[in-house]
């Protein structure tokens, strides 16, 4: 079992966020998390990633307790988030953007030559790779923020809203890559608003509403399930 | 009001102040020009006296600039003015200053037999650690600085650990005061960096003199800048800082310790300002607990004429402040009374002109 | 686990140690003990060194704190008194044994007869003696671990049965919550005629107490006033505004000097009437607003505080100096300044002046208010936060920023012009750049954007270094940790500023809710 | 028909990069007009130089026949045109309702004297300014929220309450940049009709960003798609729909497809 | 106002002003009223009697920098003054002690500490205020108070021209001073060209103006005159400006920090042939001590004599008791001793013993008595006051380094 998370509770102040989440991914899965906004699914992922400290629960990684390990030494464990809203750095190059992605890392050669392979996957980055992040476009940040964290050659990746924002055809892109990084043997976790396309490419989906899990089961399911249907596949 | 608001158009088209303060900028650029030649002129000063103001100028300004390099790096990281950064350089002067008296208070044998204080007999080890001390313990001070009065401040208002700062500040100054006293103390230089001597410059049949120790100072500031530079934009080390600086969470993400990264930033100012002090002490010889004051102002004043955060800038601001208050009021032949005037006027002059400092980014197109 | 816990015990017991230390470096523990020692009632002369047993008091109370903070390390969990006994006496064996060789350090030079005055001012040999409690260096220092242990166990003790009580504390606390709400003291909190009894009350104060307590009392709180008017003023530039003014003193210099420059014979013989000079030192204020706010418009953040920091350093600096000397009488600053006349009555005595300011000060909160309220007042917070936006969104925010820039300096100049009137001098070390920290400190300890936050912080920032007399040259010491841990525990301010309530229902008929088309346009 | 704006040629150029290339744009009166393009096409560029933010190098911008490029954005605000952000901008620390109120300051005539007298004429525009933000609250569905601050409200209340705050500006054009990003289906759904609401009920003239083509098909009067900076076409939605350089450069196979191919490959590879 | 009180407590004083009293403390006897319940001085007094209960100490106020920029002159003063109520016993069997209270040396903490002291019944008289601004606004409150002062450095001439009855300042004034110098510098060293430089701040540029101008009265020229900002550290740039003018002498007017540093500066600067003149504020051992081999022949003036007894006795008891030597941290820690001196001196003279065991001290008398100060003799001499307050009469010691030492320099 590669994640296990267990009754997990998450407050923000007064703001009781997850109320016992439970759920789990099996070593080259895809999993989906859908939901409305709000519903809790960002605060699964950035507690998973340690930048959540929860009040109670506990989230396993290859069968040891994660709950107490400082967010650094999570990347170095392997898992690695691309949060939502992109938060690429503004103020860096691209170039120096994928090389954070790296940081973990320092060997150069290999860095360089991953560098390469994340523009083989997102071509416009490497026309761009001397602008600022800052000033790149919404679509152009987005991918950038993927090729970051690949960069940090994930074993488990937490994708939060890859689509938002992107235009049709390059969500498509993005789809076909996020498939292309599983094949090679990526793990990943991914909260999607595109549900259709969510729990198409998804082995698995769990449906969250107000900070709990409220549906789970295999993807093709799901998206067969009215209640999915009527909120989440836009009345089809 | 509204008819006031609608007749004296208080906002006028971009392009119109565009021109007027173009036009405003040329006019006092030709003013200053005017009034310098005109200084220059009635021949008051030789060269001898111009060389000397220079060198005053760039000496001054590397202590500011290496003090100011040190605001820059954890504003550029926290957002925040180290009002304190000031108190560190003092207790880096203070930390250089014991080593030089230990040193001095020990009798050794020197190879001809005679009796000789260490600081006399090995000045280059003496000078070492003088150094070492006072940017280790100034260093330390800033690690602690941090962890105590600022890190449980993380994620307040931007302006809270400024207060913060300012309370660590007096803080420091008195706990200084009552330590070791309110009286003022001296560097006892070893006699090869005494402060009287240095080379003689002949210029305009007179001797200039250029001190070793302002040389020294000069050169090492010169030397602890370049190496900043490198170590922050070439390692790693700098780049997690500027990823720190830009987005906590996300370095977070990158596997970037921020707490970490955050310390060693303060280590970092906190060493510069210690070597700063110690130079200080060095060049200057006289200190007491309110040392790191103006210092800290000015260089505070500098590293945002260079444009805060940005480390160039820093360097850039402090040498142009030391040398335009050494300069300036000879140029225009002014007071010298008003030089802290003449700086601030013309840092207010930059910043009117390059609202984010000479070598800040420009603000005018933010993408939103 | 349990290691772990220890470790953490004795490191925050070695910090302790350093604290004890470095309070016996800088002498605060003779000092200290000798306050204990006044505070119980007994005399202590000139240089005379307080008895051990406040020593002992002094030290008592750290090492009670070492063992309370030493034994709750984590909220969550729950202390067992073995667990509780154990931590606090590795704290307090650590710091005491610290203390100890601090003691055996000093003591041991101190018995050669090295004098480390020189270095170390506060070290006499007396002072040393005092600390190992006027025994042998050995003997001193067991007493030290010892006592220090005691304290810590006593510490432990005490978080151990807080902890236990903290439960009954808890349910108490939401009862007395419940009652409160429930009974008449709910309805009282909510209830207007009480805010205007509490107003009365406090008008009361404001009338009787001038006359009771004292000349002294009346300087400090009149000094507090005036900075209650700094503190309005810049809270509606830093608070509201968001623009973050180091100069502000540059205002305060400007209402001072005006004042002090229209009604003292010396140097120009303008003795105009009081409040005459009065409104036009407040104007001049509001004016040089203006006209320090214009060229720098289009600055933001720390550019707009450097460069206002330079204008107040440049107005002091030019008010000292040679070249103005003859118009502003140089270092030697303005005396004679005119005191308050009403009907041709001067009315100068600290009373009578301790009046005046109460109302400037009532006037002023009160307009501060309306202009806080007021949309005015939000166009400002809007530019605050998001400036461009906030244009975007169609807030003129050149014509606000100067708005409050010089409603802000107006508040300074009047502070200014009573301030030079009530010393009847100023000078220029009077507008030094300190003042523009004071009350930048004093709105951000209050709680920005936030009225009664400004007068609390004007009663913290004037008031408590003077409480702090008594700590001497200690006082400063005391008051900048202060600020540090009051930042810390409150970060948003002893009294933040709340969002009004302002929304009114609206009718549930969901009809299309129509353009307003009243409000003008640009008709 | 008359054009409320009117774009002639409009260029914007960062550093070397042409954003925005010569872009010629009109937009009838009560009409909504949608602009689409891949990534980075130079789209939210445009919304920056109509709303004043940047002062195009070439080209001229008319709203309602006057030319507004150069002007500062507050000026153009109170002309009439408003608009939301792609990345939410609310004044995080005011509430709901105040954040409205704000939106109304370009008509208000108050000033500082009285304000500080509150004046009757004074209160009773006050008055009418919290009463019709609370209306416009409940027009965009925020009823009874007003009161929290903005930075705690939902994700998609924060895109109502921006929609609220430009409708205050009482604007004639309202520029929305991807006011649906980040918003599951039924959510768009309500958006959409929203849009719509907006434009019947107060007869403003929109022009979105989207990207999302459910929303963008279904409304639009008229599509301008930018690639590169420049418009590669225009039209209504059918036309839009078929046009091969946009299907190459934005559209794609569309989303249904790849759905379908994805669960084709999953079927397979069980 | 009005007249002052009847005096004859101080007439006695007065005709034997010339005979000098070898001892501070000795000398003076409480006069012969007779202590019988509340003594009826009190009830004739202007301002009433201070009384102090038994068991409690008469406090000597001081309004002193003890923190901020110029605490070093502060706590310097304030531990002289220490020393003289130490010296002083006490006084019908009442300890005296010293309140030393921080005003950060501004006017406004001036004010404050002069209201907290006189709201003090015990406080009897003020050893202060240190600088001129804060006791120029603390005079009024102790004026209203019947509080003596005795400042040791507040040198503003226009202080006792003030009509103050309560203010006397140990410290000559800057008019006195400069004049002395000018003549110093014109007549005794024969110099035609000086510098002038004062450090901005009143009691600097008030001396360098005088100087200034007596020294062109008296035929000079002054080549430069320039002012320094006080605590910097390097003055060179200033320096190097004058020295184009080649001055003879920079006069200097200020305190000596910033003395030390232009003295050091001088060398470098193109000045190295110039003679550095500074004033009282640059006296003291601190000058000699931090300027080492470039003081050599830098000129001061000090009220202090040279080595009297008195002073040689007050060295070492300050240095047993602060650890390092006096004049190390302020040229005014002397004064700070005698002006303490003086005023428990005259308190002495004045406290009555009430039947009921308390100290009673009718403050009227005791400010007359201050101000009749005649012939006391104390470490600064002899301090006799004139009727304004003006308690130095002997003007400046001019003051020479020659080898790492101030001797006194030819009259
Ligand atoms: N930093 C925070 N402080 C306070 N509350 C927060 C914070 N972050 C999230 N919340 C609240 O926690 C809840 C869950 O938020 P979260 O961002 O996890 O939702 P989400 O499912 O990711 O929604 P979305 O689809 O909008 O991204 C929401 O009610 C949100 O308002
Ligand atoms: N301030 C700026 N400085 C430099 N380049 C910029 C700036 N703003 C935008 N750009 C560049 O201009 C191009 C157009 O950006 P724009 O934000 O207008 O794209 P967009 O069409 O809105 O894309 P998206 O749909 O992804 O938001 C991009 O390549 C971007 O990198
Ligand atoms: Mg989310
Ligand atoms: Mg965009």
């Amino acid at each position: 079992m590669m994640l296990e998370v267990e009754n997990l509770n998450v407050h923000y102040g007064a703001i009781h966020a997850l109320k016992g989440v439970t759920f789990h991914l099996q070593e080259g899965e895809i999993v989906a998390l859908i939901g409305a906004n709000g519903a809790g699914k960002s605060t699964t992922l950035n507690t998973i990633s340690r930048l959540n400290k929860p009040t109670a629960g506990d989230i396993r990684y290859r069968g040891a307790s994660i709950v107490e390990t400082p967010p650094q030494d999570i990347v170095t464990k392997g898992i690695v988030q691309v949060p939502e809203g992109r938060r690429i750095f503004p103020k860096m190059s691209v170039v120096e953007n994928l090389e954070m992605g790296a940081y973990i890392f320092s060997d150069r050669q290999r860095i360089e030559a991953d560098i390469e392979m994340v523009f083989g996957k997102f071509p416009r980055l490497r026309e761009r790779r001397k602008q600022l992040g800052g000033t790149l476009s919404g679509g152009e940040q987005q991918m950038l923020a993927i090729a970051r964290g690949l960069m940090a050659r994930p074993q488990l990746l937490l994708l939060d809203e890859p689509s938002m924002g992107l235009a049709p055809i390059i969500v498509e892109q993005i789809f076909d890559i996020i498939r292309e990084i599983n094949q090679q043997g990526t793990s990943i976790l991914l909260v999607e608003q595109n549900a259709q396309m969510a729990l198409s490419i998804a082995d698995r989906g769990y449906v969250f509403e107000t900070g709990k899990i409220v549906l789970e089961g295999d993807a093709g399911d799901l998206l067969e399930d009215p209640m999915v249907k009527e909120a989440y596949l836009g009345g089809g | 009001m509204e008819a006031l608001r609608k007749k004296i158009p208080l906002t006028l088209p971009q392009n119109t102040v565009k021109i007027i303060r173009i036009i405003a900028a040329l006019l006092l650029l030709a003013l200053v020009i005017v009034r310098a030649i005109d200084v220059a002129a009635e021949s008051q000063f030789g060269a001898d006296t111009w060389l000397r103001l220079s060198v005053s100028g760039l000496i001054i300004g590397g202590m500011y600039a290496l003090i100011a390099i040190g605001y820059t790096l954890v504003y550029g990281i926290l957002f925040m003015i180290n009002f304190a950064h000031g108190e560190v350089m003092m207790i880096g002067t203070f930390g250089g200053y014991f080593v030089f008296e230990a040193f001095n208070a020990i009798q050794v044998t020197a190879a001809d037999g005679s009796q000789m204080s260490f600081l006399n007999a090995n000045p280059v080890i003496a000078v070492f650690l003088a150094f070492l001390a006072g940017m280790t313990i100034a260093a330390l001070s800033g690690y602690f600085l941090e962890k105590i009065a600022y890190r449980p401040l993380r994620g307040a208002p931007r302006l809270v650990p400024l207060i913060s700062a300012i309370g660590a500040s007096i803080f420091l100054q008195n706990a200084g005061q009552l330590l070791f006293g309110p009286q003022r103390r001296q560097y006892i230089n070893p006699v090869v960096l005494d402060r009287g001597i240095g080379w003689h410059v002949e210029l305009a049949g007179s001797t200039v003199v250029l001190t070793y120790t302002g040389i020294f100072s000069l050169v090492l500031s010169a030397i602890l800048m370049v190496g900043l530079y490198v170590l922050v934009q070439r390692t790693k080390l700098g780049r997690a800082m500027r990823a720190v600086a830009q987005d906590k969470k996300t370095a977070a993400l990158m596997g970037i310790n921020v707490d970490q990264i955050i310390s060693r930033t303060f280590v970092i100012s906190g060493a510069l300002a210690g070597a700063a002090g110690v130079m200080w002490g060095i060049h200057n010889g006289l200190f007491n607990y309110f040392v790191g004051f103006l210092p800290g102002i000015k260089a505070f004043t500098a590293a945002v004429l260079g444009g805060i955060g940005n480390i160039p800038g820093a360097m850039l601001g402090g040498m142009f402040l030391g040398i335009v208050e050494s300069l300036g009021p000879a140029v225009l032949g002014i007071d010298f009374q008003l030089k802290d005037v003449i700086a601030f006027s013309i840092l207010i002059l930059v910043l009117i002109f390059r609202p984010s400092g000479i070598l800040g980014e420009a603000l005018s197109e933010e993408k939103v | 686990m349990n290691k772990q816990s220890l470790q953490k015990s004795a490191g925050s017991g070695l910090v302790f140690g350093i604290i004890v230390i470095f309070l016996a470096l800088i002498g605060f523990t003779v000092v200290f003990s000798g306050l204990i020692q006044k505070v119980l009632g007994q005399s202590l002369g000139v240089g005379q060194i307080p008895s051990i047993s406040n020593f002992f008091i002094f030290l008592g109370f750290l090492g009670i704190w070492n063992g309370w903070r030493a034994s709750r390390q984590d909220k969550h969990e729950t202390l067992t008194l073995a667990k509780v006994l154990m931590r606090a006496a590795v704290a307090g064996l650590s710091a005491g044994v610290l203390v100890m060789l601090y003691g055996f350090v000093v003591g041991g030079l101190d018995a050669r007869g090295t004098d480390m005055r020189k270095y170390l001012s506060m070290l006499s040999s007396d002072s040393i003696k005092f600390f190992l409690f006027n025994q042998s260096l050995v003997l001193g220092g067991l007493i030290h671990v010892g006592f220090s242990t005691l304290m810590a166990l006593v510490g432990g003790l005490l978080a151990f049965g807080s902890e236990r009580s903290q439960q009954q504390v808890r349910t108490n606390r939401t009862k007395i919550q419940k009652w409160s709400q429930s009974t008449w003291l709910g309805k009282v909190q909510g209830n207007p005629y009480v805010t205007y009894v509490l107003m009365g009350i406090v008008l009361l104060l404001l009338v009787l107490l001038p006359r009771t307590w004292g000349a002294y009392w009346n300087y400090v709180m009149g000094t507090v006033g005036i900075y209650v008017l700094l503190g309005l003023g810049l809270n509606i530039i830093v608070g509201l505004s968001g623009q973050l003014v180091l100069g502000y003193v540059a205002f305060f210099a400007i209402g001072a000097y005006t004042f002090a420059l229209t009604t003292s014979p010396e140097p120009h013989n303008l003795v105009w009437n009081f409040w005459i000079a009065l409104a036009v030192s407040v104007v001049a204020a509001a004016l040089s607003g203006i006209l320090i706010g214009l060229p720098i418009l289009r600055l933001r953040g720390d550019y707009l505080a450097i460069v206002t920091l330079g204008f107040g350093e440049i107005i002091r600096i030019l008010l000292k100096s040679d070249i103005l000397k003859d118009f502003t009488m140089g270092p030697r600053g303005v005396r004679n300044i005119a005191g308050p006349t009403l009907f041709g009555r001067s009315f100068t005595s600290d009373v009578d002046f301790m009046y005046l300011i109460i109302l400037a000060v009532l006037l002023s909160i009160f307009l501060a208010k309306r202009w806080q309220e007021s949309s005015i007042g939000r166009a400002w917070l809007a530019i605050s936060q998001d400036e461009t936006v906030a244009q975007a969104t169609g807030v003129d925010t050149q014509k606000y920023k100067l708005l409050a820039l010089s409603l802000g300096a107006a508040f300074a100049g009047l502070g200014g012009a009573l301030f030079a009137s009530r010393n009847q001098f100023t000078g220029p070390e009077d507008h030094a750049l300190m003042v523009s920290i004071n009350v930048l400190v004093l709105v951000i300890v209050g709680g920005m954007g936030s009225i009664p936050g400004v007068v609390l912080g004007a009663f913290t920032l004037k008031g408590l270094p003077e409480i702090l007399r008594e700590l001497e040259s200690y006082r400063l010491l005391v008051f900048g940790a202060l600020l540090v841990v009051m930042m810390i525990i409150r970060p948003e301010g002893l009294w933040p500023a709340r969002r009004p309530k302002l929304e009114v229902p609206v009718g549930q008929d969901n009809e299309p809710v129509p353009l307003p088309a009243t409000a003008g346009g640009e008709k | 028909m008359k054009m409320v704006l009117e774009a002639r040629q409009v260029s914007k150029i960062f550093g070397g990069l042409v954003a925005v290339n010569k872009v010629d744009l009109i937009v009838p009166e009560g009409s909504i007009a949608s602009i689409i393009g891949p990534n980075g096409a130079g789209k939210t560029t445009l919304f920056n130089c109509i709303s004043g933010f940047y002062t195009p190098e070439i080209g001229d911008v008319l709203f309602n026949g006057r030319k507004i490029q150069g002007m500062l954005t507050d000026k153009v605000a109170a002309m009439g045109i408003a608009r939301t952000y792609q990345n939410i901008r609310l004044f995080k620390n005011m509430s709901a309702v105040e954040n409205v109120m704000v939106g109304f300051e370009p008509h208000l005539k108050h000033g500082w004297m009285t304000a500080m007298l509150k004046t009757p004429d004074y209160q009773k525009e006050q008055k009418y300014v919290i009463n019709e933000a609370s209306r416009l609250l409940h027009y965009v569905g925020l009823a009874g929220l007003g009161d929290n601050l903005a930075l705690n409200l939902p994700y998609g209340a924060q895109r109502r309450l921006e929609i609220a705050r430009a409708l205050a500006n009482q604007p004639k054009l309202l520029l929305l940049d991807e006011p649906t990003a980040g918003m599951n289906p039924q959510e768009t759904d309500e958006m959409k009709d929203f849009i719509c609401h907006i434009r019947d009920d107060l007869g403003i003239t929109i022009i979105l960003i989207e990207h999302d083509m459910r929303v963008v098909m279904n409304i639009s009067d008229q599509i301008s798609v930018l690639d590169y900076g420049q418009k590669i076409a225009e039209g209504n939605p059918k036309e839009i729909q078929a046009n091969p350089r946009v299907i190459e450069a934005y559209l794609g196979p569309g989303a249904a497809a790849l759905s379908e191919k994805y669960r084709r490959e999953k079927t397979h590879d069980a | 106002g009005g007249a002052a009180p009847a005096g004859n407590t101080t007439s006695g004083d007065t005709t034997s002003g010339n005979t000098t009293s070898g001892d501070t403390t000795s000398g003076d006897t409480t006069s012969g009223d007779t202590a019988s319940g509340e003594p009826e001085v009190c009830a004739s007094d202007e301002f009433g009697c201070a009384v102090i209960p038994a068991g409690k100490t008469v406090k000597i106020g001081m309004g002193a920098p003890l923190t901020g920029d110029y605490a070093s002159f502060g706590v310097d003063i304030s531990q002289g003054a220490a020393i003289a109520v130490k010296d002083a016993g006490t006084v019908e069997g009442f300890a005296f002690e010293l309140v030393a209270q921080d005003t950060q040396g501004a006017p406004e903490g001036g004010a404050a500490v002069a209201n907290k002291l006189a709201t003090d019944p015990t406080v009897v008289a003020i050893a202060g205020h240190i600088f001129s601004g804060s006791t120029e606004a603390a005079m009024p409150i102790y004026e209203k108070a019947g509080i003596p002062m005795m400042s040791p450095s507040a040198t503003n001439p226009p202080l006792t021209t003030l009509g103050s009855k309560v203010f006397n300042r140990i410290a000559f004034t800057d008019a006195v001073q400069g004049q002395f110098a000018a003549d110093y510098l014109y007549n005794k060293l024969g110099f035609r060209k000086i510098a002038v430089l004062h450090d901005g701040g009143a009691y600097g540029q008030g001396l360098a103006d005088v100087v200034r101008q007596e020294f062109t009265a008296l035929g000079g020229e002054v080549v430069g005159y320039e002012a320094v900002t006080p605590g910097e550290t390097d003055y060179t740039a200033t320096l190097s400006a004058l020295a184009a003018k080649n001055p003879e002498a920079v006069y200097f007017g200020g305190y000596v920090a910033e003395g030390v540093v232009l003295t050091n500066n001088m060398k470098q600067s193109g000045l190295e042939n110039a003679v550095f003149f500074g004033c009282d504020g640059t006296f003291g051992a601190e000058f000699v001590e931090k300027t080492g081999a470039n003081g050599q022949g830098a000129y001061a003036a000090s009220l202090i004599p040279p080595e009297s007894e008195a002073k040689l006795k007050f060295d070492a008891d300050y240095l047993a008791a602060y650890g390092v030597a006096a004049g190390t941290l302020s040229p005014y820690t002397w004064s700070g001793y005698d002006a303490a001196a003086v005023l428990m001196a005259k308190v002495k003279k004045v406290a009555v013993l009430g039947a009921d065991g308390s100290l009673y001290i009718p403050r009227g008398v005791l400010v007359a008595a201050v101000r009749a100060t005649n012939g006391f003799t104390s470490i600064t001499g002899d301090v006799t006051c004139s009727e304004v307050g003006e308690c130095n009469t002997a003007g400046p010691t001019f003051y020479v380094v020659d080898n790492g030492e101030w001797v006194q320099a030819e009259k």
